[in-house]
């Protein structure tokens, strides 16, 4: 297939792809990964804060855990975190993109000023006051993600929908007599689909940055659940000494968000039409 | 010109007024109780009565939205629990260090950025513009807070180089207050130890802020100054012997503009955002870190006060960016 | 060279690499422009018309390389010239560009006299042409949008090029294209994008103002009817390669070559039973060898697709790159 | 030909846009297409040319009924399907299909050619799967191509072939009418000879009658029984295509044929009186809209809008003056074919 030999041709486009898979093999795999799984919930008072060595590659935090361990842990967290909330905010969005954009009159327009409403105030506030409200725990933390997160969909499907409405295909169906759910969902939907597809890819990314967040300020994971926002929020107190608690889970966000980026840049000059070919 | 302008504000209207319906919504739809909330923890059910009675909270919804609606038009946003002080007057002592946070990061953000976009696109697809790319991706991939933190461990802590937190040495006396922005006021009154001691203050927290915001300008300058080096007029000014420094500095710099304002417009939320993380870690005495601190003590009004202001904030920014928009591409205001 | 030739163009070859491989876009490409002669390049989509105004303009895509042939314009190969001296003395200057679409060729964020000022003034303070000062461009300028019917020159200057219609932005066009006294006007189907009765306006325009500024013109087409209304010469190309050129006149009444032969008798003034030319265009990426025409050719012989022929006189000024005017004897 | 008529259509008027918006600039509906009456014979292919504005299009997506007439009637068999929304609309002139100007934008990117052609037949509701097959192969052949090439996808053909894709999609469904928008443009010479001659060869084949659009004059000589010319959103002048080119009446008509380019070397451009653009549709000139540009005109053309009226039978002009202009030829003639 032209589109896979192309991606193939896309170096960085590669490499987050292979940031991504190894993530999830991770993730999928955390509890036979982890050098030592059992250490990464239970506290050892006499190992605490040490340096990485052979036996904690990474160190061990302030109640003696395995740093590598909950590293790997927290991938699994992560990775759950971004689908859930990405594939919420899809399902809520992408619909109701499609139907602003395709109808005209009131619904569309209630439709796009409620998401200009969402718009107005940045995602990670709403999230974090949302949070709050319904209170602490990574249940409530994906939830009000969740709700943030799907106006940027509506937004771009929006945007898609009411430049594709318009072309000359989309009238010769209506010419067909095509109704509009067939017109919408088989023909509308999938040529909006590589912005759509990019935005997700890249939305991943981000929810995991946003979901970190939250747990940094103790409104989403709660001690002792291995998640990477919660641990460096957990370091500081130990800082400078323990520099080793503070960056490994720093940098394991940095390398995933890293690597569903590079994808998401990857993808865009990928997922192209023009790149279909019959065989 | 005017008309546009008119119509821009006009169109925020609507949007201010649905956030205040949403930031209603969210105190009432959300299961806790405010006047439990407000009452405190180790309050009686009467004095929670009295205070549902107080605050209008048994009356129906409706009613209760405008007395909430007639409140926020007089700036009463009611008082904050942590400070026992009026939320409006919180926020208004603070909003300076924010806006000085913000436009730093801002102004680094776009300095550097709009320069080594316009530098990756003329030497596109060289190893410059390659690593560029790696800087763009992963300049928004770093978690901000992680990084303020390695800031801190490295230039303050271990270096000693850089103020670890606050906005100014404790020895040094705020300069006379004239914008609220420590920098600008200390030069004017021509303070300039305080000058430097507030800029050693900002200068970390201003790059954490800046990072997400440079590579974000850097990659839409980049792909903007491409997009318009495809188009027609190009080709046309170079076969009519436009020079080709000429040609990138005036003609097609401004063309491509366009797109990086308007995400300079959308990056402004963002950063507003990335600054509640950052100015709690720094202790920045802004929005972010009061915002921080209202939410460990569950002090919802003085939440709802901060998401408010920053829609509004937001809001003005975006009518400008759509202003410069204007002033930039002539098409823009006689098409509104 | 003669001393009555503006441009020379000899057996230009030009290949650009495309990711399915090498395109040989352009191969034996003969041009001659006369002094003060509007001269036709005229053929269908593909045929590298677009190519060879780029090759002469300095202007190619970067995966482009000449394999062979010049460009001689004046004394000078422009194929050996960089692109310093291309910007700083020929182009916009001796050679200038009316392109193909009015509509997407004027920078939407300038005003009109921003645009048109700056070509004079650059070419004025680089070219050594004695500077005229700011007023004088502007004088220049005004009088230049007279010469090409634009109302209110003085008003046009400051205004966007959006409050234009299409037959004004290329008149606009027009006067930037003469704004430098050029040598020669290359004009890119100046005409495609607009109507009839504007297309009428705009070709008289084009005839007068060369009679009158004495410049020859380029003028590249699909379309033969426009070269009948507007062209003293004219090349036929055909999938890269040079095919025939003559007098207007003389190819319209007398065409030699097979392909021009055909190509004129499917215009819908001629078609009487509607044949059209059978098969499709040849593949820059795999070019049949010898004559490009051979394929679709009714005429071919075994000779066609071994060696292409070079260019026969046929008549005062028409020459003919075909074995059937070669005589019994082809040669290589 | 017979003369039974297909299709009548009265004085059909099509606004186009016209919203008001929350303080910006109020913008009048345009008038695309302001009082146009025409019919269609069985068998016949009635040409309508006119420059870009001037209202062609919007007159055929009207008659198809996916733009809404503001008023007038359209009759099909004698049967009235005006005055209906839009989906309605399209279900009552199911027998008029439409062919769009550009080829390879009218079909789905995403979409092979066989199911884009399918897809024509699945909406109309025709079943079985094996049943819709045939067919589809039956149209295919009969616009001359290949059935492996229902595998393909848009990009991949060339725009001889996206034509002839578009209108077996359009002809699988049966219609009596194709209206024609602008069928050969973007193509090049020697494909567009080939596509036309297959449009006449289809008109006999499946009993179709066409409305032509098109502003290239040669080709609607070639092709049209009758041809209307347009300007601003009128019919200016109707007549069978021989009269029309021989002894043209309207003044804009006279123009337009002055001014297309044909293949006489040596034509005197100098003499056509001919100067300016039309006029944009939102500032239609009062009376006669073409007074403007008109060498002719006099004070009662801005005063009083002249009525298509009959020269001869089956030749309608709307002019006040031509009668006064019928003694003087008209500028050049062009020679038949």
């Amino acid at each position: 297939m032209l589109v896979l030999k192309k991606f193939a041709r896309d170096t960085s486009g590669m490499v987050g792809l292979v940031i991504v898979l190894a993530t999830a093999v991770v993730a999928v795999l955390a509890p036979r990964l982890a050098p030592h799984p059992l250490d990464a919930y239970e506290s050892h008072p006499l190992q605490r804060l040490q340096e990485p060595s052979r036996q904690f590659l990474l160190g061990t935090d302030n109640l003696g855990r395995d740093v590598l361990s909950r590293v790997i842990l927290g991938a699994r967290a992560a990775l759950t975190i971004a689908v859930l909330v990405v594939a919420g905010a899809m399902v809520i969005g992408v619909p109701l993109g499609l139907v602003a954009g395709y109808h005209r009159g009131w619904v569309p327009e209630i439709i796009m000023r409620v998401t200009d409403v969402f718009l107005a105030v940045p995602q990670l506030i709403l999230a974090l006051a949302l949070a709050q409200l319904l209170g602490p725990s990574l249940k409530n933390a994906m939830l009000a993600l969740t709700l943030t997160y799907w106006p940027f969909f509506t937004r771009i499907v929006f945007a898609e929908t009411r430049r594709i409405r318009v072309s000359v295909f989309v009238e010769a169906l209506q010419g067909l007599n095509a109704g509009a759910l067939r017109v919408m969902f088989f023909h509308i939907l999938p040529n909006a689909a590589p912005p759509i597809i990019v935005r997700a890819t890249i939305g991943m990314g981000f929810t995991i940055l946003s979901a970190a967040v939250l747990g940094f300020l103790g409104m989403g994971a709660t001690p002792p659940d291995p998640e990477w926002g919660l641990a460096i929020s957990e370091s500081r107190q130990y800082l400078p000494e323990a520099w080793w608690f503070a960056a490994f889970p720093g940098i394991a966000i940095f390398l995933v968000v890293f690597g569903f980026n590079l994808l998401g840049d990857g993808l865009r000059d990928v997922v192209d039409p023009r790149l279909r070919r019959s065989r | 010109m005017l008309r546009f302008f008119l119509r821009r504000v006009l169109l925020v209207l609507p949007v201010l007024f649905g956030l205040l319906v949403l930031t209603f919504v969210l105190v009432r739809i959300v299961p806790n109780d405010p006047s439990a909330a407000l009452a405190g923890q180790n309050a009686t059910p009467e004095q929670i009565v009295e205070i549902r009675a107080k605050y209008g909270f048994d009356q129906p919804l409706i009613v209760q939205f405008g007395i909430y609606l007639r409140q926020v038009v007089q700036a009463d946003l009611g008082t904050s629990i942590q400070s026992g002080r009026p939320v409006a007057r919180d926020i208004l002592q603070r909003l300076p260090a924010t806006l000085e946070l913000t436009f730093a990061a801002l102004l680094l953000g776009a300095g550097l950025g709009v320069p080594l976009g316009v530098l990756a696109a003329v030497r596109h697809n060289t190893w410059l513009d390659h690593g560029l790319r790696f800087f763009t991706v992963g300049g928004v991939a770093i978690a901000s807070f992680w990084f303020a933190i390695m800031l801190q461990l490295f230039f303050s802590m271990q270096l000693d180089l850089l103020p670890l937190r606050g906005r100014l040495g404790t020895a040094m006396t705020p300069p006379a207050h004239l914008t609220g922005l420590f920098v600008l006021d200390s030069l004017l009154t021509g303070r300039f130890d305080a000058f430097r001691d507030a800029l050693r203050h900002l200068a970390l927290p201003a790059v954490t802020l800046s990072l997400g915001a440079m590579a974000t300008i850097t990659r839409f300058t980049r792909s903007g100054v491409l997009e318009t080096m495809q188009k027609e007029y190009v080709l046309y000014e170079i076969a009519a012997g436009y020079p080709r420094e000429l040609l990138i500095a005036v003609y097609v710099l401004r063309n491509s503009l366009v797109a990086t304002i308007t995400q300079i417009g959308l990056l402004f939320g963002a950063l507003l955002a990335g600054a509640v993380v950052i100015e709690s870690i720094y202790d920045w005495p802004g929005i972010g870190s009061y915002a921080v601190t209202a939410i460990f003590t569950s002090d919802y009004k003085a939440i709802l006060a901060v998401t408010l202001l920053v829609g509004i904030v937001y809001s003005i920014v975006n009518i400008l960016v759509d202003l410069i928009h204007g002033l930039i591409d002539p098409r823009v205001a006689t098409e509104l | 060279m003669s001393d009555d030739l503006v441009l020379a163009v000899d057996g230009l070859k030009i290949s650009i690499a495309t990711d399915d491989g090498l395109a040989c876009v352009l191969d034996h490409v003969d041009l001659r422009i006369p002094r003060g002669r509007i001269v036709g390049v005229v053929g269908e989509s593909g045929c590298g018309k677009s190519t060879l105004v780029r090759a002469i303009l300095g202007i190619l895509p970067r995966a482009a390389r000449v394999e062979r042939g010049r460009i001689l314009f004046g004394v000078e190969d422009l194929l050996r010239l960089s692109q310093r001296e291309l910007t700083r003395r020929i182009r916009g200057k001796e050679i200038s560009f009316i392109p193909q679409d009015p509509y997407l060729a004027l920078n939407p964020v300038f005003t009109v006299g921003t645009q048109l000022l700056e070509i004079m003034r650059w070419h004025a303070g680089a070219g050594g042409n004695g500077d005229m000062g700011r007023r004088g461009h502007r004088a220049r300028l005004v009088q230049l949008l007279r010469t090409v019917q634009i109302p209110d020159p003085e008003v046009a200057l400051e205004r966007y090029p959006h409050q234009f219609s299409g037959g004004q932005r290329q008149r606009l066009l027009i006067a930037g294209a003469l704004a430098c006294r050029p040598r020669l006007v290359i004009a890119d189907e100046p005409t495609s994008a607009l109507d009839v009765t504007t297309q009428l306006q705009i070709l008289r325009l084009l005839r007068d103002l060369a009679n009158r500024f004495g410049v020859s013109m380029l003028f590249v087409t699909h379309d033969f009817g426009v070269v009948a209304q507007l062209c003293d010469e004219v090349m036929v190309m055909y999938a890269g390669q040079s095919v025939e050129t003559g007098q207007t006149a003389e190819i319209l009444d007398r065409p030699r070559h097979p392909y021009t032969q055909m190509l004129i008798a499917c215009h819908p003034d001629r078609a009487r039973d509607l044949t059209g030319i059978p098969g499709t265009v040849a593949s820059p990426l795999a070019p049949p060898p010898g004559c490009r025409f051979h394929p679709r050719c009714p005429s071919a012989r075994a000779v066609c697709s071994t060696a292409r022929p070079g260019a026969v006189v046929e008549a005062a000024g028409h020459e003919v790159s075909c074995v059937l005017y070669h005589g019994p004897v082809s040669h290589v | 030909m017979s003369e039974r008529m297909i299709l009548e259509v009265e004085g059909l008027e099509t606004l186009l846009g016209g919203e008001r918006r929350l303080l910006g600039r109020a913008r009048p509906p345009v008038r695309a297409v302001a009082g146009v009456s025409l019919a269609l014979r069985e068998n016949e292919i009635l040409g309508i040319v006119g420059e870009s504005g001037c209202g062609k299009s919007t007159l055929g997506r009207t008659i198809l009924g996916i733009q809404r007439e503001t008023r007038g009637t359209i009759r099909l068999d004698g049967r009235a399907v005006s005055g209906l929304p839009p989906r309605e609309a399209r279900r009552a002139r199911r027998d008029i299909q439409y062919l769009h100007q550009d080829a390879a934008a009218a079909l789905d990117p995403w979409w092979s050619i066989g199911r884009s052609v399918e897809e024509a037949l699945v909406i109309t509701g025709v079943g079985p799967r094996a049943e819709r097959a045939a067919r589809i192969d039956r149209m295919l052949a009969a616009v001359g191509l290949e059935p492996a090439l229902k595998r393909r996808y848009p990009h991949e053909l060339s725009g001889g072939q996206l034509r002839r894709v578009t209108l077996a999609r359009v002809l699988v469904l049966a219609p009596r009418i194709v209206i024609l928008d602008e069928p050969t443009s973007g193509l090049d010479l020697s494909v567009q000879a080939t596509v036309l001659r297959l449009i006449r060869e289809l008109l006999a084949e499946f009993r179709l009658a066409y409305l032509f659009i098109s502003h290239d004059l040669s080709v609607v000589r070639q092709m049209c029984d009758r041809v209307a010319i347009m300007y601003l959103g009128r019919i200016v002048e109707l007549a069978d295509t021989r009269r029309l080119f021989e002894a043209p009446a309207h003044p804009y008509t006279r123009l337009l044929l002055a001014a297309a380019p044909r293949l006489d070397p040596g034509q005197d451009l100098g003499d056509i009186p001919i100067h300016g653009e039309p006029p944009s549709p939102t500032a239609v000139p009062s009376g006669c809209a073409f007074r403007t540009r008109c060498p002719h005109g006099v004070a009662l053309c801005a005063e009083a809008l002249p009525m298509l009226e009959p020269v001869v039978d089956g030749h309608e002009v709307a002019c006040h003056r031509w009668r006064d202009l019928a003694a003087t030829p008209a500028v050049s003639t062009r020679p038949a074919p």
